[in-house]
């Protein structure tokens, strides 16, 4: 229905900065061990990626210039509460990575940058939860949304950290593996809920299951990268830095195709069958 | 190519200099002189004003239309509320016509073929077009001893009564061939023409006084898009109304009762009906004695010809039915019948018109308000039709105009002979879309030494044209504007120029009289100039001023006005028959081939190659080949479609949408399926119109069949369009 | 309380002949694939037997809007009487009421690059006027009415028409009525 | 006088006798507009070969070919009018028309025959700028550079809100449309000669 790149990428690069940020800062506070160099790299990573997706978005609007007006409906629109998260978020993580860099006390800046991140994702996801796009009217967008965000954030966050050699355990890949594993499973709850709720729904459903998008996407967005980190967790490589960068790639392009098929399948209420 | 290699400015220009020296301009480097432009005069500021304008087109509404215009630049266009009938509304098409008269299609300049149908065009002045013609012209005389061998193809483009000057342009060169007849409604007139005397119709605003009303084969609701308001309101006011069509049209939608009759076999359901309103001693034996000629003749036919089982088996509509619907329409008085043109584009048209007429008459319907036979009216054409009557040249040649057959027009150009027929001007009509047989049209255009075509558009009549003229739009010229249906009067200012080179028909007839009587003095008799408002007011007779109550054509701005009288049609019990009676039985009939009496004529039938009828009705968004190429109209719908039946559609395995190919013997379309239940097993629907960008012409599988009247009244006899049988298949 | 203003369209004297989608057009000569209103064909069998019926829908003037809901930068406002208006100068072109509107009402302009819809002709009947549409219709099938009347048949959807739940609109249909049809379907 | 104003003028003039030019083969009848063209492509050197000398010489097909691009009775392939490249549908009359005839009246210009032709016609458009340029280079001679200024700043205006704004696109259309390389040649030397004019404006901002 609106096949946007713009707003694919824009939501995809966000969630990801969002995901490497929490990442980041929950691997400051447990294992604090993060040499100031490497964190200052990843934040500074952080900062690239919300700031290309957020120049991204621009692509969308008809009038970009003027895109700094889309904050003034914070009382009714998610899309206005999403822009002022983002924009705050963004704040945060520029000021995060600042920290970094001079060493200052990161730590408020980090829990409400994390806090702000998990409020901003959701809130994306809540702009496209509309009666008028059935298949979107339900838990769909906010939990696709976070899924990305918490499966492609660490895998984005663990890159930048190995390019640093930084030494990952165990418990980041465990982690993954479970977020893309359970990202799976809950898109293929709702593709059947979809097929199963009927007409317009349904539509959609179809729609994306007989798209050749969808099974590129289920290859290279589950698929191959559970495989290829259940074959590192199973041969406990996890340090060796070039199955992490090639999972995540893969995860990427999985989350980029996912978000193509969100936006290109959705079918919204027909007027008289129309 | 747009790449942006920046040349730099140095060295282009020294490039340039060294040629530019060696060649002079003549006087100072700035010997400016203006050609399009010129010093701008005051800047008045922004005026805004409004013009009574009427739409011309071949529609029984005939719309009142005001225009505003705002410095010279028509910016929209409204219905006149001044009108009772149109009510200070349009349609669909009338509202676009701003898109029309600023369209970028529009042609501009007169522009000459250099091969006709090549598609290479040069721009020629009016003057070089004129010659052209006005050689030809005077050529043909020569060779041939008279004019006869120029023949005009024009009519209904433009109703407007100056086009009229188009025939009067002609006739004032000399004897010339005419297309003659029309392709629209011919065999009813002949039918009406025998009953009555000539086609009378209420005034349509009196369909209110109705209390039964038979909507047969027509379909008001895409065709008089403002008759159906009044429907409406009689239906309101406790009036039955019933619609009897092969189609389930936008008009039987509406109906309270709607009536799926077999396609031509309507003359079989009024006989059926008639002989029930005898049996049951329902008829009206007292008006039939005063009025009418013919009764007992007629009544007799029925017993012994006509019976209700033979007619439901006719028609496919159950005998209780037609028990019913002749009882009811006998019984509520005043009961009205509205006669479509549709229903009489058959091979037995006239007969079943005069079927139906005879039900109003046994009914004792006719004169009066509310009830009747309506088909249409002329009477409120009793123009002087001053542009039209013009003198023939004395050293013309021939006896007479010579008159072939508008309905079958490629044939009978092609077979002419003494003298052939050699140069064609086709103006107010499309042949190559409208006619039937277009392959035969297009030969036909082939064999000429000169066609000329006067159009706003790059029609498929255009493209095998040599010469094509610019003309104006209605917004462009004066005119005046009557209907074949309503009985107002509406006069058509010119709002604003007339766009890039065009001109008005009268304007070229006075430009080319002027050209050849310079070629040869005394070659045409046409007026060589004129102001055309003053062309207009020598239209108005004395008949029109009474009948409309006015004394002279100026009121007419303050806009559109209604007769004052003859709104009832045959009231006076007058009718123009022979006999001045209502003629059951007419000689009139006999004297032109046909049965004297109403009697059924065999329905033409499918075969078992051809199994489908198709229905080629009007499309709701164009008239014939007018407005469909409109941007807005496109914007609605760009796509014919053919109507087809589920049982038929699955048949042939063909899904909504699917691409179908319709054919017969002589040619075929290829068009998206509609699966609809409005239309029946063994018939499917095709709406004619032309969509400037798509090869779909329906008429390619039209054979120019004749209707069975049409002659008496004018002058040829009809097509039966709908008598076109098919198959189709799944591309 | 307020006269609250709204689309009365009467499918029962609707010919579906478009007049009132070009009436519009033609009072704001908009390109062509910009339509304001528009007239949609209801299913052949949706009311008995089978008939061409139409329904000609514009905005439905929503009592909660989901496009001003939705709108980011506040371009829609709701009036007085019932109209919502969308703000030209404010629209920064994000679409975002395209998606949240279930009739597909707000249109976007490439030319302008920014959305627009409907006003009811809010100029026209500050006027005094009745909006082009409804002087347009040559069946007088479009009104303009006050949403808190009960007018007799007056119903809140048709088959076909998205949920009236979601936005709750103002405009409110009289359904068609098919008559006896004597057909030949055999 | 002193020189860089002789300069200006002897560049004023030669713009000016290539913006009649175009004029000229837009505005005028065939005859006119195929000597135009010729001329044309002998000061704007298109491509070296001089492919277009025998060209000239197959007139008819150029002729049917400037015909199909610019007048008709067809669409028109290249449609001289702004509005077929500013308004989707291509109509004449609307508010695109009437932007061109505000910015006439600004210089107290407007169509002999006003209504009629359309005021965003190519010809029109470029025998502006023929006005424009022949009021700067007469106000120069006449030493009121203050004057002459205004009609240069007035030219540069009208062609950057108009005639860049489509022209291209136009010349583009052409190159897609027409067959003869008479017409192609014409619209390769109008973009290169729009280019340096466009170049002009820029190197005329820098040091402004």
């Amino acid at each position: 229905m609106m096949g946007e790149w713009a707003l694919v990428l824009f939501t995809v690069l966000s969630q990801m900065a969002a995901g490497a940020f929490v990442s980041l800062w929950v691997l400051d506070t447990v294992k604090g061990n993060m040499k100031e160099a490497t964190g200052t790299f990843v934040s500074q990573g952080v900062v690239l990626a919300m700031g290309l997706g957020l120049l991204a978005s621009l692509g969308h609007l008809g009038h970009p210039l003027e895109a700094y007006r889309a904050s003034a409906h914070f009382g009714t629109s998610w899309l206005s509460r999403e822009v002022v998260l983002f924009g705050l978020f963004f704040f945060l993580s520029v000021v995060y990575y600042w920290q970094w860099r001079t060493g200052g006390a990161r730590h408020l800046v980090g829990i409400s940058g994390s806090i702000v991140a998990l409020m901003a994702v959701p809130t994306s996801g809540m702009v496209y939860v509309l009666a008028a796009i059935p298949a979107w009217n339900n838990f769909g967008p906010v939990l696709f949304f976070l899924l990305t965000a918490v499966t492609l954030g660490p895998l984005y966050a663990a890159v930048l950290l190995t390019i640093k050699q930084y030494s990952l355990g165990k418990s980041l890949f465990q982690f993954v593996i479970a977020a893309l594993f359970c990202s799976f499973m809950s898109f293929a709850l709702y593709l059947s809920l979809l097929i199963s709720a009927g007409d317009v729904t349904a539509l959609t459903g179809w729609n994306t299951m007989l798209s050749i998008t969808f099974w590129l996407r289920l290859f290279i967005g589950w698929i191959a990268p559970l495989g290829i980190l259940g074959y590192v967790l199973a041969q406990q490589q996890w340090h060796i830095s070039r199955y992490m960068i090639l999972a995540f790639a893969l995860v990427l392009i999985g989350e980029l195709l996912g978000r193509e098929l969100f936006y290109g399948s959705a079918v919204a209420l027909t007027m008289f069958g129309l | 190519m747009k790449q942006k290699s920046v040349v730099s400015r140095r060295t282009f220009l020294k490039g340039a200099a060294a040629t530019v020296a060696t060649v002079s301009f003549g006087g100072t480097f700035f010997d400016f002189i203006f050609s399009g432009l010129s010093p701008a005069v005051a800047a008045e500021n922004s005026t805004v004003e409004l013009f009574r304008n009427a739409c011309p087109r071949n529609c029984y509404d005939t719309c009142a239309i005001l225009s505003t215009v705002q410095d010279g630049v028509l910016k929209k266009v409204v219905g006149d509320p001044a009108s009772t009938y149109t009510r200070g509304t349009l349609c669909a098409k009338g509202f676009s016509y701003t898109r029309s008269v600023y369209s970028p299609d529009r042609i501009k300049y007169p522009m000459r073929q250099i091969g006709r149908g090549s598609g290479n065009w040069q721009r020629i002045s009016w003057d070089e077009a004129y010659t052209e013609i006005a050689q030809n012209m005077l050529r043909l005389k020569r060779e041939y001893g008279s004019t006869l061998p120029i023949c005009l193809n024009k009519y209904s483009g433009n109703f407007d009564i100056m086009h009229y000057g188009i025939e009067g342009m002609l006739t004032s060169i000399g004897n010339t061939t005419r297309a003659t007849g029309t392709p629209c409604w011919p065999a009813g007139i002949d039918a009406q023409t025998f009953d009555f005397g000539t086609i009378v119709c209420n005034d349509p605003e009196d369909i209110v006084n109705s209390k039964y009303l038979i909507i047969w084969g027509a379909n008001p609701a895409w065709c008089s898009v403002h008759s159906m308001y009044f429907v409406k309101e009689a239906q309101q006011r406790g009036c039955k109304v019933v619609v009897i069509d092969p189609i389930l049209t936008q008009t039987a939608s509406k109906a309270d009762l709607y009536i799926q009759i077999k396609s031509s076999t309507d003359g079989a359901l009024a006989l059926g009906m008639a002989r029930y309103i005898l049996d049951h001693n329902l008829y009206d034996g007292e008006w039939l004695a005063k009025n009418s000629k013919g009764a007992e003749e007629f009544f007799s036919y029925l017993k012994n010809n006509i019976t209700l089982e033979w007619a439901a088996e006719k028609t496919g509509i159950p005998q209780h039915i037609i028990e019913m619907l002749a009882r009811e329409y006998a019984t509520t008085k005043p009961a009205n019948i509205w006669i479509g043109y549709g229903m009489q584009r058959h091979t037995n048209g006239g007969q079943n018109v005069r079927a139906i007429d005879a039900l109003a008459a046994i009914t004792g319907n006719i004169g009066k308000s509310g009830g009747g036979a309506q088909y249409a009216q002329l009477e409120t054409w009793g123009f002087k039709y001053h542009a039209m009557s013009q003198s023939k040249p004395a050293n013309s040649g021939g006896k007479e105009d010579r008159a072939i057959n508008i309905n079958n027009f490629g044939a009978e150009v092609l077979n002419a002979q003494d003298p052939p027929i050699k140069m064609l001007w086709i103006a107010c009509r499309g042949p190559m879309t409208q006619d039937p047989e277009t392959a035969v049209v297009k030969k036909a255009f082939e064999g000429m030494d000169l066609v000329v075509t006067a159009d706003l558009y790059m029609t498929p009549t255009v493209e095998m044209s040599d010469i094509v003229l610019p003309v104006t739009t209605a917004f462009e010229t004066p005119g005046v504007n009557v209907s074949y249906w309503h009985y107002w009067l509406s006069l058509n200012e010119q709002a604003i120029k007339p766009m890039y080179e065009s001109k008005n028909d009268v304007t070229i007839a006075m430009e080319l009289s002027a050209k050849l009587n310079e070629l040869e003095q005394g070659s045409c008799t046409f007026p060589t100039s004129g102001d055309l408002q003053e062309w207009v007011g020598k239209e108005f007779s004395e008949g029109i001023y009474k009948q409309f109550g006015i004394q002279d054509w100026q009121e007419l701005k303050k806009g559109p006005v209604k007769a004052k009288s003859g709104l009832i049609a045959w009231q006076d019990g007058k009718f123009r028959t022979p006999s001045g009676k209502y003629e059951l039985w007419s000689a009139e009939a006999e004297k032109y081939g046909h049965f004297p009496l109403p009697v059924y004529v065999e329905e033409m039938q499918s075969t078992d190659k051809y199994p489908l009828r198709c229905i080629t009705p009007h499309w709701k968004l164009s008239i014939h080949s007018q407005f469909q190429n409109l941007d807005w109209m496109a914007a609605v719908n760009n796509e014919p479609h053919i109507e087809i039946h589920p049982k038929v559609a699955a048949k042939y395995h063909i899904k909504d949408n699917d691409s179908v190919k319709m054919f017969n013997d002589i040619g075929y379309i290829t068009l998206p399926a509609k699966i609809t239940e409005t239309v029946s097993p063994d018939v499917v629907a095709v709406y004619e119109t032309w969509y400037k960008n798509k090869k779909f012409n329906v008429n390619y599988t039209v054979k120019a069949i004749p209707a069975d009247m049409g002659k008496k009244a004018t002058g040829a006899p009809g097509i039966a369009f709908h008598d076109n049988f098919v198959a189709i298949q799944k591309m | 309380m307020a006269k609250k203003i709204g689309f009365l369209v009467n499918s029962d004297r609707c010919i579906g002949c478009h007049a009132c989608e070009l009436a519009c057009k033609n009072e704001y000569q908009q390109e062509p694939e910009i339509r304001w209103r528009k007239v949609y064909p209801l299913k052949e069998d949706s009311f008995g037997g089978f008939a061409r019926e139409f329904a000609s829908l514009a905005c439905n003037h929503c009592e909660d809007p989901a496009c001003l809901k939705a709108c980011p930068v506040i371009a829609y406002t709701k009036r007085e009487d019932g109209i919502v208006m969308h703000s030209k100068e404010r629209c920064i072109g994000c679409k975002n009421c395209m998606l949240a509107c279930p009739y597909k009402v707000p249109e976007f302009n490439q030319k302008t690059k920014k959305v627009e819809k409907c006003h009811m002709c809010a100029a026209r009947q500050d006027r005094g006027e009745k909006p082009a549409c409804v002087v347009g219709c040559p069946m007088e099938a479009i009104t303009i009415i006050n949403v808190n009347d009960t007018i007799a048949g007056a119903e809140r959807s048709l088959p076909g028409f998205p949920n009236a739940a979601i936005t709750n609109p103002t405009t409110r249909f009289i359904k068609p009525v098919v008559g006896r049809q004597v057909r030949r379907d055999a | 006088m002193p020189n860089h104003t002789f300069d200006r003028i002897t560049d004023l003039a030669k713009r000016y006798s290539l913006y009649s030019l175009f004029k000229q083969y837009y505005q005028g009848e065939w005859e006119l507009a195929r000597k135009a063209a010729a001329t044309i492509q002998q000061y704007i050197p298109v491509n070296d070969n001089l492919s277009f000398q025998q060209d000239h010489q197959l007139d008819k097909a150029a002729l049917f070919d400037y015909n199909r691009l610019f007048v008709g009775p067809g669409k028109l392939l290249a449609s001289p009018y702004e509005s077929a490249y500013r308004n989707a549908q291509g109509l004449v009359m609307q508010e695109e028309t009437l932007f061109v005839r505000q910015f006439y009246l600004q210089a107290g210009i407007e169509v002999s025959n006003k209504n009629a032709f359309p005021d965003d016609h190519l010809g029109l458009e470029f025998e502006f700028i023929c006005y424009l340029l022949a009021r700067e280079g007469e106000r120069l001679q006449a030493d009121d550079s203050s004057t002459a200024n205004h009609y240069a700043a007035l030219y540069q205006e009208f062609c950057q809100q108009h005639i860049l704004s489509w022209v291209y696109q136009h010349c583009d259309d052409i190159l897609t449309h027409g067959r003869t390389s008479l017409c192609r040649d014409t619209a390769i030397a109008l973009v290169r000669f729009l280019q340096t004019e466009e170049a002009n404006f820029l190197s005329k901002e820098e040091f402004v």
